[in-house]
């Protein structure tokens, strides 16, 4: 054969699609459970589990920080890879163009929620 | 019309023509190999083969026993000179295909392991589980991807061989992907298109057995050799034919009647063993336990089944299902899938089936037929390895070890000859294509090829079944000669050009009468019982026994145009082993010992 | 013979030479109970129409011929017995994601290019003369890659993979499984080789882990996880090339 | 001149033609109740960095009836998304041998919804820690 065969990138998504998916399908049925439902209808966790001080903390804190990150920025990653794959499965041949809506809305969100991250201190 | 030229072309991707291939690829890179096939090689018949391929292996083992078991079993009609070369290349090469990569089942300590099969002496046979012609194929075509030398025309259908200065220079074949005809030029030709089972009804075969290369070859004038011995399996699938394979007795399995009798004990292969012992019971040789078979049901103590018809049981229940599965999983699926049967749990249902077709084209022991240039190898050959009666899996291993000889003598042959005269065999190449595309337009007819093709098979397994008669296989000749007739009257529901496998299957039956015609004259012109050519009749049903003055000669079918075959008799070779009484069970094992003490 | 019943059988048709596009064709066919599919088209083609074309030989689904979409499913349909349809009515069409030669006959050549591509055997990792005998393969050894070797190449995985059907040139189920095969096995060293097909733009990562084909799979061969194991083999491939100057393949 | 003429049917709607494939596209779209959760805890984030009354606007904002039913609908998805994911963990990962066996998928699956349900809940225990 002498074909010539051009390396695939995807490992750089793939990888974060996989982190994302994983890491999604650990926390985030009980994020969405916490977040979502136990704290606004006061169910199960104590008055004052979300308020700001608390929050701030956990934000400030090392690992804390780094959890949210994860979360948010890994999910967005591994949301977009399949979206765009989803796209081509459609029949939507958009190319690039989806490929950078898919990916640069990830990237904003990630580039976002560092930011932030960092803003808001040790 | 498209021309390729090759310095080797082989007909056949088999295991024995991918063999073939590979051989002269390596011994000369330089030479260009066209590999025409008329279905991509991994779908060959080698592919179905379950049970494994001959080679000593064991220490307690030797060449001399192989030769023995395989001359005996043949019941003396082998070349022995050509034997002896057969089993000391066996183990070489089954190597060999360890080293490329066959998955050969393995003891526990990683080395290839062996199993008994009928008429071994001793367990010789290497497996891999019950697919070992699946793999040994896969294991083969795969690795002649390796050489780019190997230009494969695959789904191209071989119509005939080209022949100019008395010697064979290249084929044409029908690409079936267009329909178009192309002309493969080769300084040699070998085939290796595997067996012609296909003319009788109930086979293990597959739709792709139909005896081209054997009616090619015998077109050209070159004799299709010992064609009367046609092997019948006594373990198949009633209806379908799909083969139980040996080694499910080589692992212990047992064969009863109806009333649960393991009726082998009562012809000559008893007395009754437990466990499996090698040349006793089940463990017997193919055409003596068809043959048993065929005398119980005469005694009505098969089992008479609604829709199967007679049957007898295979019963493998005693060996516990994790052993079946790990042993025997292809048979164990079958069983399941194409029965509805748990082979663990109740006995399988199975009658005889044709199995494999002992004689072929006639090659001496380097695989050259009379016509220079040609060679063949495998089932369509008859190199001389398995006389009236092949022993299951002498022939996996004969497909490397004389497709590896012939892919060495054909590279050195071509080495030896000049270019052929292009213009003129295309001239040949053009005449072919208009007879064969005849074929197909012509229109009129009023004859379908299916029902020839089913009266043909019928009338086969009449006259030339497990027992023969004189009456019956002259039945089966007169016709054939009617078939013959009925043919130039065929008409096509496809006269198109794409995939036209209307067509293809016509050229088909056209070689498979010719085929047909030559085992049946050859059967009747023998009129003694060897092997698996077992006559009732004769004078004093005198044709009952083996007749060594008269018949240790192989039978020759030439091609006689427009008629039926002539039939000849040639000299069979002995070097070290003078027939004897072929016994097995107790009284084998007396008269081994009787040699053994005789030799010394 | 036990009563004859008629099942009938529709047929997706295409003739190049005449036809702009398939069709169906309803046959009815007389079965018995042993029935397969396969030998259903051959009734058809025996007794009504002998321009029907299919492929088929072993009839004991090895060869890996006779595959075809039986209902919308892709299956052998030497293995496949009418009488778990009757009475319904059954579909047969050409596999999925192949172009269509005629009838029920595809275009395989994609896939046997694949095939080829992916240096399908032994590259060894330690050369051995035949007078040495047979390379030692230990039960555990054994067990790593024969599950890979039962592929017949019937590509039933290929006509069930949506991503084949999306982009012919993903490399698909089938030829990976084979692929693997070798990778895992220990007499092989071209793992580092393959790596660049399986690495390529044609490789793994146009497989989205539909897992459909190991689901038709006949034989059982899992070929949705040889694609998946490679999709990480290549990504630490693909790493790995920052990490070391001989790591990974080019 | 070959009279081939090999016809490629169209992929239009293959998704809709096989139960298994209307699944896929079920356990793929997941992905869009994981990102619009992850979404709304990006603003969550955002707001939280923007001080007090930010934040206690975006806690107040969740209780609405609406919020709460969304939330609902994106939990169902979530759970489906980590029931599936887990679903193919056999065919993604290499195999996992014990005592010389391939673990069988359905064990695999299993094992690893455990350990996701245990996971959850460390996760629960954890929160209501920081709240004590
Ligand atoms: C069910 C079964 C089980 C068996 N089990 C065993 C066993 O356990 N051990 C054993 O030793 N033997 C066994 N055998 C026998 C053995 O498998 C065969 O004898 C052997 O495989 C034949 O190989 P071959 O290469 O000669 O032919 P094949 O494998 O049949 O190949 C023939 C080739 O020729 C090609 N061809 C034919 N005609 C044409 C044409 N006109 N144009 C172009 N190409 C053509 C075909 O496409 C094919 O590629 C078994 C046989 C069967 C049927
Ligand atoms: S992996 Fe399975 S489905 Fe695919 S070609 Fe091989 S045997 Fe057929
Ligand atoms: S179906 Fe196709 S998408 Fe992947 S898992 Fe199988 S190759
Ligand atoms: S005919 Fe060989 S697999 Fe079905």
């Amino acid at each position: 054969m002498t074909k010539i065969l051009k390396r695939s990138n995807a490992p750089i998504f793939w990888g974060l699609f996989g982190a994302g998916g994983m890491l999604s399908a650990l926390f985030v049925p009980m994020m969405v459970f916490i977040t979502g439902i136990a704290i606004p209808l006061g169910f199960l966790l104590p008055a004052g589990t979300m308020s700001y001080p608390k929050m701030l903390a956990f934000a400030q804190n090392f690992i804390g920080k780094g959890f949210i990150f994860a979360i948010i920025s890994l999910s967005l990653w591994f949301a977009a890879h399949r979206v765009y794959h989803s796209l081509h499965e459609f029949g939507i041949h958009a190319g690039t163009g989806a490929k950078l809506l898919c990916y640069g809305i990830a990237l904003a969100g990630t580039v976002v929620s560092a930011s932030v991250l960092l803003r808001i201190g040790f | 019309m498209e021309i390729f030229k090759a310095d080797v072309v082989i007909v056949g991707g088999g295991g024995a023509g991918l063999r073939a291939a590979i051989a002269v690829a390596e011994s000369d890179p330089s030479l260009t190999i066209a590999l025409v096939s008329k279905v991509y090689p991994m779908r060959s018949h080698t592919v179905a083969a379950e049970g494994g391929a001959a080679g000593v292996k064991k220490p307690t083992d030797n060449l001399d026993y192989h030769f023995h078991d395989t001359v005996g079993g043949g019941d003396w009609l082998c070349e022995q000179d050509v034997v002896e070369y057969f089993v000391k290349q066996a183990p070489v090469e089954l190597t060999q295909l360890e080293h490329w990569g066959c998955p050969w089942s393995r003891t526990e300590d990683g080395h290839v392991n062996v199993r008994a099969f009928g008429g071994m002496k001793i367990e010789r046979t290497w497996f891999a589980a019950d697919k070992s012609g699946f793999h040994i194929l896969h294991t083969l075509f795969q690795t002649s991807i390796k050489y780019p030398s190997i230009k494969r025309f695959d789904e191209h259908f071989c119509i005939d061989l080209l022949e100019e200065d008395g010697r064979c220079q290249g084929i044409v074949a029908i690409a079936m992907g267009t329909g178009e005809l192309m002309m493969i030029e080769g300084k040699s030709v070998i085939i290796a298109t595997g067996g012609a089972g296909r003319v009788f009804r109930e086979s293990t075969l597959g739709g792709i057995v139909t005896g081209d290369g054997m009616a090619l070859a015998y077109r050209h004038g070159v004799a299709l050799r010992d064609m009367e011995f046609v092997q019948y399996h006594p373990t198949c699938m009633p209806i379908t034919g799909l083969l139980f394979t040996e080694a499910c007795r080589g692992e212990g399995g047992y064969l009863v009647n109806k009333d649960g009798y393991r009726y082998l004990q009562d012809y000559g292969l008893g007395p009754l063993q437990d466990q499996p012992k090698n040349k006793y019971m089940e463990l017997g040789p193919r055409d003596r336990l068809s043959q048993a078979f065929w005398y119980e049901q005469q005694k009505g103590r098969t089992i008479e089944h609604p829709i199967l018809g007679s049957v007898v049981h295979l019963d493998l229940r005693h060996l516990g299902e994790a052993r079946l599965r790990e042993r025997l999983p292809l048979i164990y699926e079958m069983a399941e899938t194409f029965m509805g049967i748990d082979p663990a749990k109740e006995m399988i249902p199975v009658r005889a089936g044709v199995h494999y077709t002992m004689g072929g084209i006639k090659v001496d022991g380097k695989c050259a037929a009379s016509l220079p240039g040609l060679y063949a190898i495998g089932e369509c050959s008859s190199v001389g390895i398995h006389g009236a009666n092949r022993l299951g899996s002498n022939s996996l291993t004969e497909i490397v070890v004389f497709g590896k000889l012939a892919g060495d003598e054909a590279a050195n042959y071509v080495k030896s000859v000049a270019p052929g005269n292009s213009a003129s065999l295309l001239k040949q190449a053009e005449a072919i294509e208009q007879r064969v595309t005849a074929l197909k337009t012509k229109t009129g007819g009023t004859e379908r090829i299916s029902v020839i093709r089913k009266e043909m098979a019928k009338s086969m397994e009449d006259g030339c079944g497990i027992f023969r008669k004189e009456e019956s296989m002259q039945a089966t000749c007169d016709k054939l000669a009617e078939l013959r007739e009925r043919f130039k009257n065929i008409n096509l529901d496809d006269k198109s050009s794409v995939w036209n496998t209307d067509w293809l299957m016509a050229i088909e039956l056209d070689y498979q009468l010719d085929v047909a015609q030559t085992m049946a004259h050859s059967a009747i012109n023998r009129k003694e019982s060897r092997g698996a050519h077992q006559r009732l009749d004769g004078p004093d049903e005198a044709y009952k026994q083996r007749d060594d003055v008269n018949f240790l000669k192989h039978s020759e079918a030439y091609y006689v145009p427009g008629s039926a075959p002539r039939i000849a008799f040639g000299d069979v070779k002995i070097t070290k082993s003078q027939p004897e009484v072929r016994v097995y069970g107790a009284a084998g094992e007396k008269a081994d010992a009787e040699r053994k003490a005789s030799h010394v | 013979m036990s009563e004859q019943k008629i099942i009938e059988i529709e047929v997706l048709r295409y003739n190049p030479e005449t036809d702009q596009e398939p069709h169906l064709e309803l046959f009815k066919v007389p079965f018995t109970d042993d029935m397969s599919v396969l030998q259903g088209a051959q009734y058809i083609k025996d007794n009504f129409d002998g321009s029907l074309t299919f492929r088929w030989s072993c009839r004991m689904a090895i060869c890996g011929s006779c595959g075809m979409m039986i209902n919308g499913i892709p299956k052998l349909s030497c293995e496949t017995f009418l009488r778990d349809y009757y009475p319904n009515r059954i579909r047969i069409e050409a596999m999925s994601n192949f172009p269509i030669e005629k009838d029920l006959v595809v275009d395989l050549s994609g896939f046997i290019e694949k095939l080829e591509s992916i240096k399908p055997y032994i590259i060894p990792r330690e050369p051995r003369t035949l007078e040495q005998g047979e390379y030692i393969q230990s039960p555990e050894e054994f067990n790593k890659y024969i599950q890979f070797t039962s592929c017949i190449n019937c590509t039933l995985c290929y006509a069930a993979c949506p991503q084949v059907g999306l982009n012919p040139d993903f490399i698909g189920p089938g030829a990976m499984a084979l692929l693997h095969r070798y990778n895992m096995d220990s007499r092989d060293g071209g793992a580092a080789q393959r790596m660049e097909l399986v690495a390529s733009e044609e490789g793994v990562y146009n497989c989205s882990a539909v897992a459909y084909c190991s689901e038709v799979c006949p034989k059982h061969v899992d070929p949705a996880s040889a694609v998946n194991i490679n999709k990480a083999n290549a990504a630490k491939d693909y790493f790995l090339r920052f990490l070391s100057p001989k790591g990974g393949s080019k | 001149m070959s009279k081939r003429k090999p016809y490629v049917r169209s992929m239009d709607g293959w998704w809709k033609k096989n139960p298994y494939f209307v699944e896929y596209m079920i356990h793929e779209s997941t992905a869009l109740f994981v990102a619009a959760y992850v979404f709304i805890l990006l603003v969550g984030v955002v707001r939280l960095g923007q001080g007090e009354a930010a934040w206690n606007a975006w806690l107040e904002a969740l209780k609405s009836p609406l919020s709460v039913v969304c939330h609902l609908v994106l939990l169902a998805g979530a759970v489906y998304h980590t029931y599936s994911w887990f679903k193919i963990l056999p065919i993604t990962m290499p195999p996992v041998i014990v005592g010389g066996k391939k673990l069988a998928p359905e064990v695999l699956t299993g094992t690893a919804l455990v350990v996701a349900a245990a996971a959850g809940l460390a996760l629960l225990a954890l929160v209501w820690r920081i709240a004590l």
